[in-house]
């Protein structure tokens, strides 16, 4: 039997000194706000929608939110460039520690915030926890009627109520990609996968990739000087770098 | 009021109530967890061990084990390929006149698969042929005919019995066991 | 033996005239009754046939237990979360406020108990066993309601450390761990703290009593007949519990409070969190256990002779000197935040004053500093009991609010404006008074279960203390007795 | 179809979908097991566990973007773009990613049904024979001039068939109508470039060449004629990895989402696009120096400075941006041209390319490419011709009418009398996928599939370089029992014998568009080619459809597009009040979205408000109103009146309120309706089509943007779902200032 050491709880620790694996950067010059990913997220994840009242009290499960807000007064009024928020993988994360049942646990394999949904107990602290507020507790069984569960994405758990679901930078693609070139013997090509949110963009304002290939496209795009990372002073080491734009 | 009812238990008549409806309730709960371990029932009662003692492998009733995550139940289809040339399927006795009876009305066979993970976890086969484990290490011994039939799987999927056989594989391979022991590599 | 002793120095006292008669109508310790008599008096108020009146407060609080809090609870289980008030960004809302608050009222018990015991602060005899209760009893509710808070509280247990085939085991970095491992701490030692004192008294009661009440005594009671060796190995325990529980007692508020010191969140992540929480839980604990002196005072056969005005005296001074360190860590750790500059902070700190919800940061202060320091300063006012009374009341419901401040209302307040968004409850208002009213039914079956009064810790009390006369002034002496 | 199509013999694996909500926590094994029917026949190509990808084309706007849907074990699982096809290269926007829930929608019509009476709730369910019969009887029964089709603006192969049946027996021709084709003002465009270019055609814009992008009123980051393809292009101009940072400046009076995206807005007076066009046509070529060319001479920048309250100054930095530009692009569209003058703005705005000398370069105004099976551009119905055709309802001179993927009683305007006139019809049959407003008012519903059960295919009427034929096939067997409507008609005009028996000779659908797409086979220059009509087809659903491999674009002529006179008139408002009125197109719902939950839940991009209505108002005009945020007002137009919520919005002129069209439904299920306390089905926010009056602009368009309407307070509060807060975007609720 294996023990506590053998699987290297501590070496969560660790993270805050490596680059991360998977990353992102985002355009906000060139988003135009038009909630492509919103819907491709929520049609691959199997992301539920919860209704007028619900959606109107902050409950909406939105695993990417497209964030906008006003500068000037009119006529000198002017919209600040669309900020799709999701979650940000972080390298050091907040919520991660917080759980009190390993139900968020740092992928040490991925590199990405796991949110494992059968180990959650729905505490809540890594929500609360969380700087970006990216995650969305299932606050009721919100039910999707027949025919709808037709439409569920198989490679992806379908989360019932009262646990806590996130952005998984679609993980189950990553293992698909993964065992794709695993059973042909190759590694995995940059662009031979993507999220959803960035297959879905019109713009191509998302670009996804592994950030610790300095040929990525992501890699390459994440070196532009006018990359922000969100609330870095944080020390959370964010995965997403986002283009001011202008 | 209360004190009456308690007086009236106390009363031998009473005594006998009340052990009633505690046996009552004992056996209901009892029979509700029998339920919950029963296998369940099956369209055709089918052998495996008589068809793996004629030879034919695994894969070719379930080829998707090599190919992808789900093994896959063979179709009428294939099932009567073989079948159709037995004459066995015109005794009425036989367990087969189950598949003549589908193949002639042309409706799906309803199995109940017994070897199932929790919809939590995303198993691949295709991982575990590639890795050289064997079917029969998790799904037991199909030719033996008492381990295994198609209402019970030998091993009971748990995940402290995939975590030991993930460790266990991992060996001294460091890289190995982090992705084996990965949350993210089962649960997403 | 020294009891008699005492007796004949009591009848000697006798003769001491005005001042002496004074005294003893001042202080229990100076007025003592023959043990006995004393015993009979603590029996007969908890034997005494209950009213109608308290039937039907009974039966309304069963009422609230069963509808507010057991039925409402299904409810929350079955229709998950959402039937509260909680959303993003305020993923924790009142059950949480209720759980900080009843570990702050648990506080007190220990407090009263174990800090005045080692510190032989003699007025806390009477009432170290109503302490000790609310203690335990808040605890209870402070875990129903973090139970109730739990999306999937059905699986609580993955929350305890136990070996798993899954190799599975609890978050050690996780505050929340602590604190499940803190409370447990607490509520075992607390429990066995509130048992120790309580052995010789469930002794008198089953010597006292028939029927299943004996049998129920004769079992709490291990076998405690009353000898030296006996008396030796109490008095060893409960020092020793007196001390080591007050390290736990710090602890757990400290941990409570770094459940949000430890966050990100700006307002919550301020390191004069630890002493902040262990005053304010102090301050609502004493205010609550003033209430529930005044109430067992005002309620029970006898109990005016148990529990007098310089009681509420002394605790009135204690409250006081409670509320202006609160204060001054309030202050502390506003100062800091907002000296800190941070814009969320500052945010925040304007939303607390300004906001749609700046109301309840003024009532708070008002309640938590302006009502005690403007009431509990008067000696003759502190010595009223149900003017102390009220003031606890008030006390406890400031000390709500600034619960109610630092978490639903603190976390409107993010560093994603976008998401900001005010909390209005909902099934937590009838559920949180459904802990209240589990909280105060417990306190009432208790009171005819087992002795509110320590008998024994009294009369130790009234043996030791003497008055003296030295010329024209009489004196309280008060002797060693261990 | 059912001969191909039953070679795949799907079947549904039963209880998969309720086992995966089932459990989490796992009780014993029983409560786990479930039923699980293998195929019968297993496709060669499918393997258990995998998924199969079908190229089809999307159906939720007429854009005809390609998709690959994902379908696993006979489900379809997820839409994504066709990488491989022109138009969108594998991208897509939210209605087509959410276009899922429309298949699997719980509210879809299940049966081919009969209505007792029309828009009551008493059905029969019917056979498809009898069905059959009932529209073979409707053609056969009636004379040919009797009989109306009319259609939405997709899918195009059906279109095709009921033009050829009409041209071969006489019948009216099919009308094609959609409330996105009403407010892209389709019809003005396309007579503005016939005025112009001397050709009617959908003019392309190549944003993402241009330096200086002008758009007035266009919304094409949103819903305008191809969102997709004009989002890439939006891209490409801001593209910093390769070129410039191209400019953009959106002129329209309420901020769009495409408006937000600009560097800069400028709030013009609606109804003077044309006089600013012209004005920074004028100042722009007096930068330039040169003749003054004469469309321009005439407007005076001062007055059209005045007249839209633009500052004169503003005009010249503008004139100056666009005359110093290499590529200076200016789009009309939206709005702008749905106004009394709406031809005159797009004949302005089309000048002001002639005048930037980039017709027919990267970068500027193109014909859009006819797609390969077109031979001429064919564009919806204006609004005009639908009260041409209603007036003919009206006349009794329309006894059956046939409606198809249109739901004229919501998307056209109440004032155009639709539903009085369809009490003159003596026989309305709908073939709608979904219960919507016109199934309800017709005797029959005969269902067709949904888009992704279905064989088609769709024309790309603009938005690639490259003439494409987009493909659709059906992806999943039918989940109800619905038929395709061409074999409908197919099976129906056999039935009816004669003329319409001899007009489709065909065994059924498929065949049909082997028909019509047989002649691209031998076809130089295509992307497949195949030397037999089946190899061509499978290779045609294989890639989803067929294009051109080189640029089709027609390049407009510019003689004399400047030395004409272009009316610079500002536009006239219909109605009384102190208020303009923009209604626009919600961008996540647009004209058949309502349905779907997901697409309801989307955050409007502006407002970030979800599945309701609102009005939009400036804040200093809420702020003298005594209106807040969530207050109802009562919208008086000459038409008619509607209550909606109020957004308190920064962006918008003072003397406009704006309103998203897209909700208001009274049938179309569940999502798009909403229930009362007391159960009873209620609309789910409001139709601004309700106050729409009859006014049209010289093209037929409707003038949709041309009113005037007066706002009363109600003093009732109904608050918005927005994703945004209040607190931190506007500081609402905050508390005061230091």
């Amino acid at each position: 039997m294996a023990t506590l050491a053998d699987l290297k709880i501590s070496e969560v620790k660790l993270a805050a000194e490596q680059t991360g694996k998977w990353g992102m950067v985002i355009d906000q010059d060139i988003c135009t706000g038009c909630q492509a990913c919103v819907a491709a997220c929520a049609m691959e994840n199997n992301v539920t929608f919860v209704g007028e009242v619900d959606s109107g009290y902050g409950r909406s499960m939105h695993w990417i939110r497209i964030e906008r807000f006003w500068e000037g007064e009119y006529p000198e009024v002017k919209m600040t460039p669309n900020q799709p928020m999701l979650c940000q993988q972080c390298g050091h994360a907040t919520c991660e520690p917080v759980c009190p049942a390993f139900a968020t646990v740092h992928s040490q394999a991925e590199q990405l915030n796991l949110q494992v949904y059968n180990r959650c107990v729905g505490t809540r602290y890594c929500a609360n926890n969380c700087p970006y507020q990216v995650r969305s507790f299932n606050w009721r069984d919100y039910q999707r009627p027949e025919p709808l569960p037709n439409q569920f994405n198989p490679d992806v758990t379908v989360r019932r109520v009262g646990v806590m679901e996130k952005c998984t930078f679609c993980i189950q693609r990553i293992h698909k990609a993964q065992d794709k070139a695993k059973s042909e013997g190759r590694e995995v090509v940059d662009g031979e996968f993507t999220t959803a949110c960035a297959q879905a963009c019109p713009a191509n304002a998302i670009v996804f990739g592994r950030v610790d290939d300095p040929e990525s496209l992501v890699s390459q795009l994440g070196k532009q000087s006018h990359g922000v990372k969100h609330l870095e002073e944080l020390g959370t080491l964010p995965n997403v770098t986002y283009f001011k734009g202008g | 009021m209360i004190k009456r009812i308690f007086d009236w238990l106390k009363q031998p008549l009473g005594l006998i109530a009340v052990g009633i409806a505690v046996l009552a309730l004992f056996s209901l709960a009892a029979y509700g967890l029998y339920t919950t371990q029963q296998p369940p029932a099956q369209p055709i009662q089918f052998p495996h061990w008589k068809h793996a003692a004629f030879g034919i492998q695994c894969l070719y009733c379930h080829p998707g084990a090599a190919k992808g995550p789900s093994a896959g139940i063979p179709s009428q289809a294939k099932c009567w390929g073989c079948h159709n040339q037995i004459t066995k399927t015109t005794d009425p006795n036989s367990e087969l006149r189950f598949l003549v009876k589908h193949v002639q009305e042309g409706t799906p066979i309803e199995w109940v698969p017994v070897a199932q993970v929790p919809d939590f976890v995303q198993f691949n086969h295709r991982a575990h042929v590639a890795a050289g484990k064997n079917c029969e290490d998790c799904h037991g011994d199909m030719g033996d005919k008492s381990q295994i039939t198609i209402a019970q799987n030998p091993q009971v999927f748990n995940m402290g019995w995939c975590l030991n056989c993930h460790i266990e594989t991992a060996g001294q391979d460091h890289e190995k066991l982090v992705k084996l022991s990965d949350c993210g590599t089962c649960h997403y | 033996m020294a009891y008699e002793k005492k007796q004949t120095e009591h009848a000697h006292a006798d003769h001491q005239g005005h001042t002496a008669e004074h005294f003893r109508e001042k202080h229990l310790m100076l007025d003592p009754l023959p043990r006995g008599q004393m015993n009979d008096m603590v029996m007969e108020s908890m034997l005494e046939k209950p009213t109608w009146k308290y039937w039907a407060v009974i039966g309304i609080l069963s009422f609230i237990v069963v509808y507010f809090l057991f039925y409402k609870w299904g409810v929350l289980i079955a229709k998950g979360q959402g039937v509260a008030g909680v959303m993003r960004p305020d993923y924790w809302g009142i059950f949480l406020v209720n759980t900080v608050f009843w570990i702050g009222i648990s506080h007190a018990g220990t407090f009263i108990s174990a800090i005045l015991r080692v510190f032989r602060a003699e007025f806390r005899r009477p009432f170290t066993r109503a302490a000790e209760l609310m203690t335990t009893f808040g605890l209870v509710q402070a875990g129903f309601s973090i139970f109730m808070h739990m999306g999937r509280v059905w699986l609580a247990y993955w929350l305890m450390p136990y070996p798993n085939q899954r190799m599975l085991w609890p978050n050690l970095h996780s505050p929340l761990t602590w604190d499940l491992l803190a409370i447990t701490t607490y509520l075992l030692s607390s429990t066995m703290y509130l048992f120790l004192p309580l052995i010789p008294d469930v002794a008198m009661a089953r010597d006292r009593s028939t029927g299943w009440r004996k049998t129920f005594y004769k079992t709490l009671a291990l076998g405690f007949r009353g000898t030296e060796g006996e008396w030796t190995h109490l008095r060893n325990a409960m020092n020793i519990f007196a001390f080591a529980i007050i390290p736990v007692m710090f602890s757990v508020h400290t941990i409570v409070s770094w459940d949000f010191a430890a966050a990100t969140r700006p307002g919550w992540s301020s390191t004069i969190f630890g002493p902040y929480f262990i005053v304010g839980a102090l301050h609502s604990g004493m205010g609550a256990a003033v209430v529930v002196i005044a109430v067992i005072r005002a309620t029970m056969k006898h109990m005016k002779y148990f529990i007098r005005s310089e009681h509420f005296d002394a605790i009135g001074k204690l409250m006081l000197i409670i509320s202006m360190a609160w204060a001054y860590f309030f202050f502390n750790d506003y100062m800091v935040q907002w000296y800190g500059g941070d814009k969320w902070t500052q945010q925040l700190l304007h939303f607390h004053e300004a906001g749609p919800m700046g109301w309840m940061w003024f009532t708070m202060l008002i309640c938590n500093i302006v009502v005690p320091w403007a009431i509990l300063w008067n000696p003759k006012w502190r010595a009223t009991p149900w003017l102390v009374g009220t003031v606890g009341i008030i006390i406890n419901v400031g000390m709500w609010f600034e619960r109610y401040i630092i978490i639903p209302i603190s976390v409107t307040i993010n560093r994603m404006p976008f998401t900001w968004r005010l909390y209005k409850p909902g099934i937590e208002i009838p559920m949180g008074i459904g802990t209240l009213a589990l909280f105060i039914l417990l306190y009432m079956i208790a009171s005819k279960l087992i002795p509110l009064i320590p008998v024994w810790e009294v009369q130790e009390g009234q043996m030791a203390h003497e008055l003296k006369k030295f010329g024209r002034e009489t004196v309280v002496t008060v002797s060693e007795l261990e | 179809m059912s001969k191909q199509f039953s070679r795949r013999d799907f079947l549904k694996l039963a209880g998969v979908g309720a086992a995966t909500t089932a459990i989490l926590t796992g009780c014993g094994p029983a409560s786990r097991y479930v039923k699980r029917e293998p195929y019968m026949q297993m496709p060669e190509y499918t393997y258990n566990g995998q998924s199969t990808y079908y190229a089809t084309t999307c159906r939720e706007c007429a854009a005809g973007c390609g998709l690959i849907v994902r379908t696993s074990q006979g489900r379809a699982i997820k839409t994504e773009g066709n990488a491989n096809n022109p138009l969108n290269l594998g991208k897509t926007c939210a209605r087509g990613q959410a276009t899922l829930q429309g298949l699997y929608n719980p509210d879809r019509v299940t049966d081919p049904i009969k209505r007792s009476s029309r828009g009551g709730d008493s059905t029969a369910v019917m056979d498809w024979d009898a069905s059959i019969q009932v529209v073979a009887d409707a053609l056969k029964n009636n004379k040919p001039e009797e009989i109306a089709f009319l259609m939405g603006m997709a899918p195009d192969h059906i279109f095709d068939l009921v033009t050829d049946l009409a041209n071969a027996t006489g019948m009216n021709a099919p009308m094609r109508f959609g409330a996105l084709g009403m407010f892209e003002a389709r019809a003005t465009l396309s007579k503005a470039a016939e005025n112009l270019f001397g050709q009617a055609s959908l003019p392309f814009f190549d944003v993402g060449g241009a330096q200086v992008v002008f758009s007035f009123g266009a919304n094409f980051l949103e819903t305008w004629l191809s969102p997709v393809s004009y989002t890439r292009g939006f891209a490409g101009l801001r593209e910093a990895r390769t070129k410039l940072r191209g400019k953009f400046v959106q002129f329209e009076s309420r901020m769009s989402s495409t408006g937000g995206k600009a560097d800069e807005w400028i709030p013009l007076r609606p109804g003077t696009e044309a006089l600013v066009a012209l004005a920074i046509g004028r100042l722009a070529a007096e930068i330039r120096g040169g003749a003054m060319p004469r469309a321009f001479a005439s407007v005076d920048p001062k007055d059209a400075a005045t007249k839209s309250g633009i500052k004169l100054e503003t005009l010249e930095h503008l004139a100056e941006m666009f005359a110093n530009s290499t590529g200076a692009l200016a789009i009309p569209g939206g709005a702008a041209l749905g106004q009394s003058n709406g031809l005159a703005v797009a004949e302005a705005v089309l000048a002001l390319n002639a005048f930037s000398d980039n017709l027919g370069k990267p970068g500027g105004v193109y014909l859009s490419a006819l797609a390969p099976n077109q031979t001429e551009y064919n564009r919806p119905a204006s609004a005009r011709e639908m009260q041409a055709l209603v007036q003919k309802m009206f006349d009794g001179k329309i006894k059956v009418l046939f409606v198809h993927g249109v739901n004229p009683l919501f998307e056209l305007p109440n004032s155009l009398e639709f539903g009085g006139a369809s009490k003159y019809v003596s026989q309305i049959i709908s073939f709608a996928t979904f219960p919507d407003e016109t199934a309800r008012e017709a005797d029959y519903v005969f269902p067709d599939h949904h888009g992704l059960e279905s064989w088609g295919y769709q024309r790309v009427a603009t938005g690639s370089a490259q003439p494409v034929l987009s493909g659709a096939q059906p992806v999943v067997s039918p989940y109800y029992n619905t038929r395709a409507t061409a074999d409908v008609l197919i099976t129906a005009a056999q039935l009816a014998g004669g003329k319409f028996a001899e007009a489709l000779p065909f065994k059924d659908e498929v065949e049909f568009l082997q028909s019509k797409i047989a002649s691209l086979m031998s076809e130089a220059d295509g992307s497949i080619s195949a030397l037999d009509i089946p190899t061509f087809m499978a290779y045609f659903q294989q890639h989803g459809g067929y294009w051109k491999m080189s640029d089709g674009r027609g390049v407009p002529s510019a003689e004399d597009m400047l030395n004409r006179t272009i009316a610079a008139d500002e536009a006239e408002f219909a109605g009384e009040g102190e208020f303009f009125f923009v209604p626009f197109v919600s961008p996540t719902l647009a004209e058949a979205g309502a349905n779907k939950p997901w697409l309801q839940e989307l955050a409007d991009p502006t407002t970030t408000v979800m599945w309701n209505t609102w009005v939009e108002m400036n804040p200093e005009t809420a702020h003298e109103l005594g209106i807040e945020n969530d207050d109802v007002v009562k919208i008086v137009s000459e038409a008619g009146a509607l209550e909606a919520p109020v957004y308190v919005y920064p962006a918008i002129r003072p003397d406009t309120i704006a309103m998203p069209f897209g909700q208001g439904h009274t049938a179309y299920g569940r999502y798009a309706t909403d229930v009362d306390k007391d159960g009873n089905i209620i609309p789910r926010g409001v139709n601004p089509a309700d106050l729409f009056g009859q006014h049209f602009n010289e093209a037929g368009d409707l003038a949709f943007a041309g009113m005037k309407v007066k706002i009363e307070k109600t003093g009732v509060k109904k608050p918005l779902s927005r994703l945004e807060s209040l607190m931190g975007v506007y500081g609402i609720g905050l508390g005061e200032e230091h």
